[in-house]
């Protein structure tokens, strides 16, 4: 929760996006047919850089990103010429933005079949807000204070796309979803009503226990970590671990759970107990996303990273982990996180290094459509 | 739920029965006269004096007027003798700081009250003094709880008798403060307040001063108009002393016309009233010190700490100050990086560091002295500093090193007779000795029979009555019908007066009245005590 | 060496820019019909004056004042860019009809008692070899080497000889130490929206000495040195900030740049609720504290002029008398024998005289307001709707003298303007975080720190006081402003030369030149970019981080 | 001002813990030498030597010059009542009889109180779900230290079937005016609602054994009970509470519902009828002494309590309750036995292999033996005397406290914390 000094700084800290009116550096092409961006630098993916690039979009799908000597092969495309870096869009591997705060169903512990894309409002300003600050795919997920909270949503942040109506189940044998006027009270309370849900599984569960849907376990101690992992491990669950700011210390076994971790984020003055968690979860080679809070700022994510990589994460391991792990651990690494051909042209126009605090983000695509900066 | 009616009386005759036990305890030895002496296997005289094996110690007038080997010393021939061949003879332990024994031992907490003392919130019947006796402490100093900004003075008592005076030692042993925040402050609060008590004092004395001057002045002036002689004003009171500093021309004023609420404060500053200052903190203590130095009685300061304040071990042997560790002896705190629990044996640090301590009985379990200090030998004291950090330390730190602390010839005839080591978890106290009168003896002692072998006696209370169970203090029929059973046996002892010899059965019947008088006006306390039990026992 | 060091320090004072003026001058000339700046609130307690003269401010770099012109807690010129000629020459105007030596006399002495602080022990001497040193934001030397001794910055210059075996360090960049203007690190968490606080209860108090060091080297290795605490965060009226260093071998209380820095008050939204009516009622409680404040003062000068003219009328009676005395008493026996004689009862004649004006009753918590409205001690005030800035800037002209600074601000972008003309330096914590408000989109957030700076307000960064540790990520929140257009320049002074200023230790800290006390970061590239790390920290001339 | 004077101070007074990071705590064989080596299993071994290998005891007999000394050996101590869990998240009060649920469900392992415990010479202990309900459920057996994952530390999981009599099943509680969805208005809200809830759910398991149709979740294991087969753990603090439970039992065995087992935990008033006990052959584990015999609901709890109990021959055991203060601690508990009038061999059987036999894990631990686990307390002096320390801890033969001087100066985070 915020501390009550958090609280007070909210109203003028949650000033999340970058003004409006910041002079843009390039001209959105008009219509809707093939066009390219050129850049200085153009960060495909975490690894890779093409310097003085081309990055060539059609039918809203990156169709190749050239450097100087293919330049040729983009002659007679409409060219969108940025002085800056070029990168794919960021990803949110758990969220509630435009939700509206309609994230839990408090009277029943089980929602297996609840959907939160029912409550996403896709006109929300949130999503404008992200947007703007880099962030071109989100996972919508319901809160943590159910046992079984319900099905989480995979959207763009723009134009209405929906990329995986059912993307997790939320399952969370966490303290949080204990309430004392509803069963379960307790941990083995819950665990034993899990139980009975995957003995005779239906719905969303059966097709989890079928490894169809993925999971995404809600859980913040080291016991709560470790009762989640054998419950994966019995029921043979596939998906990604959530919050459990501790994880690392139990790297090992995370790792032999086969699951993925979604952490964050982390704000200014985390602690380095969580920090150094993420960096020995790294170190076991756990696949690692970044995720946001109710009610936290888009800012966030970018800034979570930022916090790790000082702590001593390597820079390209914490931009994948914005980006194309981000995107592997939700299946999507066909379709966005990088900017491979094939994928789709989200795309982010920086005034530098996307892992620069200094650098800002001057204009975004979504879907080779330019969604934002720039003038038209 | 309300106390019924029953729960007053029966609780009012419990008091009456505990100080008609409390008397049983004095043998008629020590009734006899201001004579006695004590033949022990044993005599350990002080923490590190060698044993005398076959001892003798003869008290005469409540001093001690010989000790040592049976052969050199004399007994006089009319000194009743306890001779306890199997005992070791030890000194009494001492109590530096303890906020037990009063009704209630805070007043509201945000109000300066130096000028109050323990003396009217003592409790001469109350279980905590029965007790001392229990585990060998005979010198307590009751000082006001910690819950407070500058709190009244308090006292040092022996825990016997049924009035206060009967109990006093030492009137008063001086004025707790604390440094920590009090109920619903937070610590700059705190110590500010603490400061201001005395940025007022001076202020107040400067004032007083100027008025005067301002009067003479006037006077004088008048005088000249008049055309009368004048007479330069005298100095009616003495001049103010004081290490830190003091205000010039309070010699003018008579001591008598200081405000009284200031003049205990007054004391403090010109160093010849101690200070008690609890510290919750370490960072607790550098205000005491800085207050203490800042308003010259650091002298005099005795810093009663919370196992936290190790970390400051360093300011506390800078400023030179004694401390009594309240609380637990054993420090736990969790590492903020790597979550790890930290364990830190205080008391070790402390004498380390060289830091005069005292240890006390107001821990976490509510431990005995005696315990503490095994505890320490335990985690790598020695031995004679662990048992002088419950006889000499504290008797050095309420400044009766010279009648307390060990057994030498002119001290107090305090007396304990072990049934074998101090420090092993399996010896008793036998008997206890309290300036030549014999107050206490195991066999008598219907209560540690109870604490042993929980044999109840039908005309006491359990242990710590405050704490007992009212469902089974005024439920349950038998023990009511055992108090009355045991009030009409009073009665008729008083009638025939009858006893083992005359005298001292007069004397006690005479005290058991005051004994009864002092109960009933007790009462009110008990209401609310009763009800807070009847409440606590619910959870 | 020391040649070089006088040489340089002329260098310094040719120029034009350096010239000494106190922003509480400038203010304190602006009030004109105000009566002029009282002797000591204070001053009534000899004793405390007497204590003070040997208080740290005494203390502190006092043997290279005379050298050094930019010292005394000046503005610095050219600090930042909207500091032009004119604004210099107006001042400059106001210095000589503002206030008199002996007026800063007294306000050293006002300073209350400084806690007993142990002498600092003195580090080996160290030298830093700097490519490039940041003196101050707007002055840059290259390939200098700066001479420490004594925790003092002895030297700085491109031939500076190093005496044998001192040790030399080697950077890209070097800077003074960050400060946080705005922290909460070790605060005594009971501290927070204690509203019992007094307004003379101290920071120092607040904070726990005996914070896990590990803790402290977290944030130094950021390149923060020192931190501002308030007394109570977030409560009305709360007590004197501190100014202190995350020195891991020392108790903060011994490495403290100034015990009382500023007067905290807080206009929070958060209190109140709806009721628009309470929530102006308690605005008006809060910032009626100057008012208080200054009503204190004037009491205290009236009373002062009363007595002296009581003490003259009075002097005059005593010579009158001592004069008449034979006469009188002539007539008296006079008197008596007339009586004697007529058996009447002799009577003495009454004597009158006027009564002694009535000192007004000394409350060290009016002091303290005393001081803050008199522009002795800043007042930072956490604001951050556009009604409670109003009322802010309502009595920023009321009372001129008044050293206001306002922190938070999160509707501050519409009153940049009258921020700018009044001078009000503006504290903010350009957050990543929190819950997210649409309104924030027009009231720009992040990019707010950039948009006052171009209108020409001071921006000063803070970590903001929510977590004690993030003052740790306090560089890293003044590139999140820089990524939204401040000017690397104006955030470094944001954390060096301004928060110096402002809370009046810039003859400490914030500066490299020579006399300050040695807080230095050796970066290995440019500050704010997130590649460069942070090679060696110097804290009070001890070198505290070394990779 | 100078530091490092207080910093050697500091880490000197440190419990010696060695933080158990995997790879470090390794090795796992050890000889372990002292001038007293109490089994717990016939007399004491004087200059004994005990041979450790790969976490077992694999020979015990005189001998000296092993690699860890000290004054005295003990077996690991063992604390059937060591409550730490995890309060209100460990008992299920959606319902009032649990006995399905299991403690082991909601163990945390990593709780700072487990290594507390360690350092105090408990090496094995017994975790119970909370008295919050009447029947709580299963209770699990562990190691206190070693493996980071709870299931590796379990000695027994299902061990005993744990509940409660008296004030704590019923204080919160009340009857369901006003708020429907509040927990606490539920049965039982008297002692009398207590006993009978008990009584009901013994019955009708009774029943549902003979009619399985009417069996509901728990009875299984209330069957086990009622077999024998898993002892029954009843908390009863006062005198009356212990009376309901003897009957309770006596009820099950007259009515031929099966013969129960009975361990009465923190019996603290066992001292007022002894007799009963005895008649119903049940064990006692007792709860922490205090000074002034206060404990929990009103009970008074005599010192000789131990003392009369042996005399009588009842299975007894000693209990820590999870105590912060280091006065209360189970290492120091026989020791106030001792005072009541138990001797040393009964008192130190009262916390090694008497609650080893109880729970049915003295296979493994409880007595210094070849072939048990390499749980080993070392001492440096009488074991139980306040004058003395624990100085070294054994778990599976992972050295927890190490006995040797200057060893796990290391470990300590204070260094860098004292430098103040």
């Amino acid at each position: 929760m915020l501390s009550l000094a958090k609280f007070s700084l909210a109203t003028f800290a949650c000033a999340a996006a970058p003004a409006f009116g910041a002079a843009q550096s390039f001209v959105a092409p008009q219509g809707e047919g093939a066009f390219a961006v050129s850049a200085p630098h153009v960060l495909v993916d975490g690894k890779t850089v093409v310097n003085d690039a081309l990055v060539v979009v059609e039918h809203g799908k990156v169709r190749e990103v050239l450097d100087a000597k293919q330049k040729s092969k983009a002659d007679g495309l409409p060219v969108v010429a940025h002085d800056g870096w070029v990168s794919a869009g960021m990803i949110a591997a758990r969220s509630h933005l435009a939700t509206r705060g309609e994230v839990e169903e408090p009277k029943r512990a089980l929602n297996p079949q609840a959907r939160i894309l029912d409550v996403v409002d896709f006109a929300h300003p949130e999503l404008q807000a992200a947007l703007r600050s880099g962030i071109t795919t989100i996972v919508v997920a319901p809160s943590d204070s159910n046992l079984i909270a319900g099905q989480s949503a995979i959207i763009k942040t723009h134009g209405r796309t929906v990329l995986d109506a059912d993307a997790h189940l939320v399952i969370a044998p966490a303290g949080s979803a204990l309430r004392i006027n509803r069963e379960p009270t307790s941990y083995p309370g819950a665990m034993a009503m899990l139980e009975r849900e995957f003995e005779r599984p239906m719905g969303a569960v059966a097709d989890v226990a079928a490894g169809k849907l993925p999971v995404l376990l809600e859980v913040q101690d080291r016991d709560e970590l470790a009762r989640a992992l054998d419950f994966a491990a019995k029921h043979k669950l596939k998906g990604a671990l959530s919050h459990a700011s501790l994880a690392g210390e139990l790297a090992a076994d995370v790792k032999k759970s086969g699951l993925s971790a979604i952490v964050g984020p982390f704000g200014p003055g985390t602690a380095p107990r969580p920090l150094d968690s993420v960096l020995a979860l790294a170190k076991e080679s756990v696949p690692l996303a970044f995720g946001l809070e109710f009610g936290s700022a888009p800012e966030e994510l970018r800034w979570s990273a930022v916090m790790c990589a000082r702590r001593g994460l390597a820079n390209d391991h914490a931009w994948n982990a914005l980006t194309s792990h981000a995107a592997a651990i939700l299946g999507l690494e066909k379709r966005v996180g990088t900017l491979r051909a094939g994928c789709d042209a989200d795309l982010v126009l920086w005034s530098g290094p996307p892992l620069e605090l200094t650098s800002r983000v001057k204009g975004v695509f979504v879907g080779g459509v330019h969604v934002w900066g720039g003038q038209q | 739920m309300k106390p019924t009616q029953t729960t007053y009386v029966r609780v009012a005759a419990l008091r009456t029965s505990v100080a008609a036990a409390a008397l049983l305890l004095c043998s008629d030895a020590a009734l006899a006269d201001g004579k006695l002496a004590i033949k022990a296997g044993k005599i350990v005289t002080a923490p590190n004096a060698p044993v005398i094996e076959k001892g003798v110690i003869v008290i005469e007038n409540g001093r001690i007027t010989a000790v040592g080997k049976e052969k050199d010393v004399k007994i006089p021939w009319d000194a009743p003798v306890i001779d306890a061949p199997k005992a070791t003879a030890f000194p009494g332990y001492v109590e530096a700081h303890s906020a037990r024994g009063m009704d209630r031992p805070n007043e509201s907490p945000d109000i300066v009250i130096p000028f109050l003392t323990v003396r009217d919130s003592i409790d001469p019947v109350n279980f905590y003094f029965e007790d001392c006796l229990r585990s060998g402490i005979t010198t307590i100093n009751v000082q006001q709880g910690n819950d407070c900004i500058v709190a009244a003075q308090g006292m040092v008592v022996r825990p016997v008798g049924l009035t206060i005076d009967e109990m006093a030692v030492k009137i008063p042993s001086g004025i707790k403060m604390s440094a920590s925040a009090r109920r619903g402050a937070s610590a700059p609060t705190q110590a500010q307040a603490l400061r201001r008590v005395f940025t007022d004092l001076r202020r107040y004395l400067d004032q007083l001063v100027q008025d005067k001057k301002d009067g003479s002045d006037r006077s004088r002036r008048e005088a000249l108009y008049q055309g009368r002689d004048l007479e330069g004003d005298k100095a009616k009171g003495r001049a103010m002393e004081g290490t830190a500093w003091t205000v010039k021309g309070l010699e003018l004023i008579p001591r008598g016309e200081v405000d009284e609420k200031q003049e205990p404060l007054l004391a403090l500053v010109e160093g010849k009233m101690p200070a008690f200052v609890w510290c919750a903190r370490p960072a607790d203590v550098h205000v005491a010190v800085e207050v203490a130095r800042d308003n010259g009685f650091l002298a005099k300061t005795t810093l009663v700490i919370d196992a936290s304040c190790w970390k400051a071990a360093d300011v506390i042997a800078a400023a030179k100050v004694p401390v009594v560790l309240q609380g637990s002896v054993m420090h736990l705190e969790l590492d903020p990086l790597t979550g790890k629990e930290i364990e830190t044996f205080v008391p070790k640090v402390l004498h380390d560091r060289k830091i005069p301590f005292a240890l006390s009985s107001a821990n976490a379990s509510s431990q005995s002295l005696w315990y503490q200090a095994a505890l320490c030998v335990g985690h790598g004291l020695p031995r004679a500093a662990a048992l002088e950090a419950v006889t000499s330390a504290p008797a050095k730190i309420l400044g009766l090193e010279k009648r307390v602390g060990s057994l030498e010839v002119g001290k107090d005839g305090n007396v304990l007779l072990l049934s074998g080591d101090p420090l092993s978890v399996t010896t008793w106290v036998e008997r206890v000795v309290i300036e030549g009168k014999d107050v206490y003896d195991r066999s008598k002692d219907v209560r540690v029979q109870h604490l042993l072998g929980g044999k109840q006696p039908a005309n006491t209370a359990a242990m710590n009555g405050e704490m007992l169970d009212p469902s089974k203090v005024c439920c349950d029929g038998s023990d009511e019908k055992a108090h009355a059973k045991h009030l009409e046996e009073q009665r008729r002892a008083k009638d025939k007066g009858e006893g083992e010899d005359a005298k001292p059965a007069d004397k006690k019947d005479g005290e058991k009245k005051d004994g009864e008088k002092k109960d009933d006006s007790h009462d009110g306390h008990n209401h609310d005590g009763a009800g807070e039990h009847r409440e606590g026992a619910r959870q | 060496m020391l040649a070089i060091a006088s040489l340089l320090v002329c260098g310094f004072a040719a120029e034009p820019a350096f010239v000494p003026v106190s922003p509480a001058i400038g203010a304190a000339a602006a009030f004109l019909n105000a009566p002029a700046a009282d002797p000591a609130p204070g001053a009534a307690v000899p004793a405390f004056a007497a204590d003070a003269a040997t208080g740290d401010v005494g203390a502190s770099g006092e043997p290279f004042v005379g050298q050094d012109p930019v010292e005394k807690g000046d503005k610095p010129a050219g600090d930042d860019p909207k500091d032009k000629e004119g604004a210099d020459k107006d001042k400059a105007a106001k210095d000589k009809n503002g206030k008199s030596k002996d007026d800063d006399k007294d306000e050293k002495k006002d300073k209350p008692k400084p806690k007993p602080t142990p002498p600092k022990p003195k580090g080996p001497p160290l030298a830093v070899r700097a490519d490039k040193l940041y003196v101050r934001p707007d002055r840059v030397l290259e390939g200098v080497t700066v001479l420490i001794d004594d925790g003092r910055i002895a030297a700085v210059g491109t031939d500076v000889k190093v005496p044998e075996g001192v040790r030399t360090l080697q950077a890209k960049v070097v800077t003074a130490g960050f400060i946080d203007g705005w922290s909460s690190f070790a605060l005594d968490p009971a501290a927070f929206g204690d509203e019992r606080i007094s307004p003379s209860s101290t920071a120092l108090d607040a904070v726990d000495p005996y914070v896990d060091a590990r803790w402290e080297r977290e944030v130094l290795r950021g390149g923060v040195t020192a931190y501002r605490v308030q007394t109570a965060p977030h409560t009305r009226i709360g007590g004197l900030g501190a100014v202190l260093r995350f020195h891991p071998g020392k108790l903060a209380q011994d490495s403290a740049l100034s015990s009382d820095c500023s007067l905290a008050l807080t206009l929070s939204s958060a209190r109140g609720g709806d009721d628009v009516f309470e929530r102006a009622a308690d605005t008006e409680r809060v910032l009626g504290a100057i008012a208080d404040g200054w009503a204190y003062l004037q009491e205290k000068n009236e009373y002062k002029h009363e007595l002296a003219a009581w003490e003259k009328a009075i002097a005059d009676k005593q010579k009158e008398l001592d004069d008449g005395f034979k006469k009188a008493k002539k007539d008296r026996e006079k008197a008596q024998a007339d009586a004697k004689d007529k058996g009447t009862e002799f009577k003495e004649k009454e004597y009158k005289e006027d009564k002694k004006p009535k000192a007004p009753r000394y409350d060290e918590d009016r002091e303290v307001l005393a001081r803050a409205a008199n522009g002795e001690l800043p007042v930072v005030v956490e604001a951050h709707s556009a009604v409670q800035i109003r009322a802010l800037l309502e009595s920023a002209r009321k009372f001129k003298r008044a050293r206001l600074v306002l922190a938070g601000g999160a509707e501050a972008r519409r009153f940049a303007k009258e921020l700018a003309e009044l001078r009000i330096p503006v504290l903010l914590s350009p957050q990543p975080m929190g819950f997210y408000v649409e309104s924030a989109i027009s009231s720009g957030g992040l990019g707010l720190a950039a948009e006052l700076e171009d209108a020409g307000v001071e921006v000063l960064l803070g970590s903001g006081g929510a977590d004690g540790l993030a003052s740790r990520d306090l560089p890293l929140l003044a590139s999140l402003a820089v990524g939204h257009g401040l000017s690397p320049k104006a955030a470094l002074a944001a954390l060096t030369t301004r928060p110096a200023r402002v809370f009046d230790i810039a003859d400490k800290v914030g500066s490299v030149e020579i006399g300050r006390e040695a807080d230095l970061v050796l970066f290995d590239g440019e500050p704010f970019a997130a590649a460069t790390k942070v090679k060696s920290v110097i804290c009070g001339g001890d070198l505290v981080v070394e990779e | 001002m100078t530091l490092s004077v207080v910093t050697c101070a500091a880490l000197l007074a440190l419990v010696p813990v060695q933080n158990d990071k995997a790879n470090k705590n390794e090795r796992r064989s050890w000889t372990i030498t002292a001038e007293r080596v109490y089994t717990a299993a016939g007399d004491a071994i004087e200059d004994g030597e005990i041979v450790v290998q790969d976490g077992k005891i694999r020979a015990v007999g005189k001998g000296g010059g092993g690699d860890l000394k000290a004054y005295a050996v003990t077996p690991g101590l063992i604390d059937l009542s060591i409550r730490i869990d995890q309060g209100f998240r460990s008992v299920e009060q959606s319902n009032e009889i649990t006995p399905q649920v299991r403690a082991l469900d909601s163990l945390d392992v990593y709780d700072e109180a487990w290594l507390r415990a360690a350092r105090g010479g408990v090496t094995t202990a017994m975790v119970s779900v909370p008295d919050r309900n009447v029947i709580g459920g299963l209770s699990v057996v562990l190691k206190t230290a070693g493996a980071a994952r709870a299931a590796e530390r379990v000695v027994r999981p299902d061990a005993v079937l744990y509940g409660a009599i008296g004030s704590a099943p019923s204080s919160a509680n009340h009857p369901a005016f006003g708020r429907p969805d509040d927990f606490y208005s539920r049965r039982p809200t008297t002692r009398m609602g207590v006993e009978w809830e008990w009584r009901k759910s013994l019955f009708d398991a009774a029943v549902s054994r003979q009619d399985p149709k009417r069996a509901t979740p728990g009875h299984e294991q209330l069957h086990a009970a009622l077999d024998g087969k898993l002892p029954l753990m009843i908390q009863a603090w006062a005198s009356q509470d212990i009376r309901t439970a003897v009957f309770l039992v006596e009820e099950a065995r007259r009515e031929g519902w099966g013969n129960p087992t009975l361990i009465v935990d923190a019996a603290a008033e066992a001292w007022r009828e002894p007799q009963l006990l005895v008649r119903s052959k049940a064990a006692v584990v007792l709860p922490p002494f205090s000074p002034e015999g206060r404990t929990r609901d009103g009970a008074f709890f005599a010192l000789d309590t131990a003392a009369k109990l042996a005399a009588l021959e009842v299975p007894l055991a000693l209990s820590g309750h999870n105590a912060t203060d280091l006065e209360s601690r189970l290492c120091y508990q026989p020791g106030y036995a001792m005072r009541g009038g138990l001797s040393f061999d009964a008192a130190l059987a009262a916390v090694t292999s008497t609650p080893a036999r109880l729970v049915g894990v003295d296979a493994r631990v409880g007595s210094i033996k070849a072939g048990k686990d390499a749980d080993l307390v070392l001492w440096s002096g009488e074991p139980f005397q306040p004058t003395s320390k624990v100085i070294g801890v054994l778990v599976d033969g992972r050295l927890i406290v190490d006995p040797r001087p200057g060893a796990s100066l290391d470990a300590s985070p204070a260094a860098s914390n004292s430098n103040k």
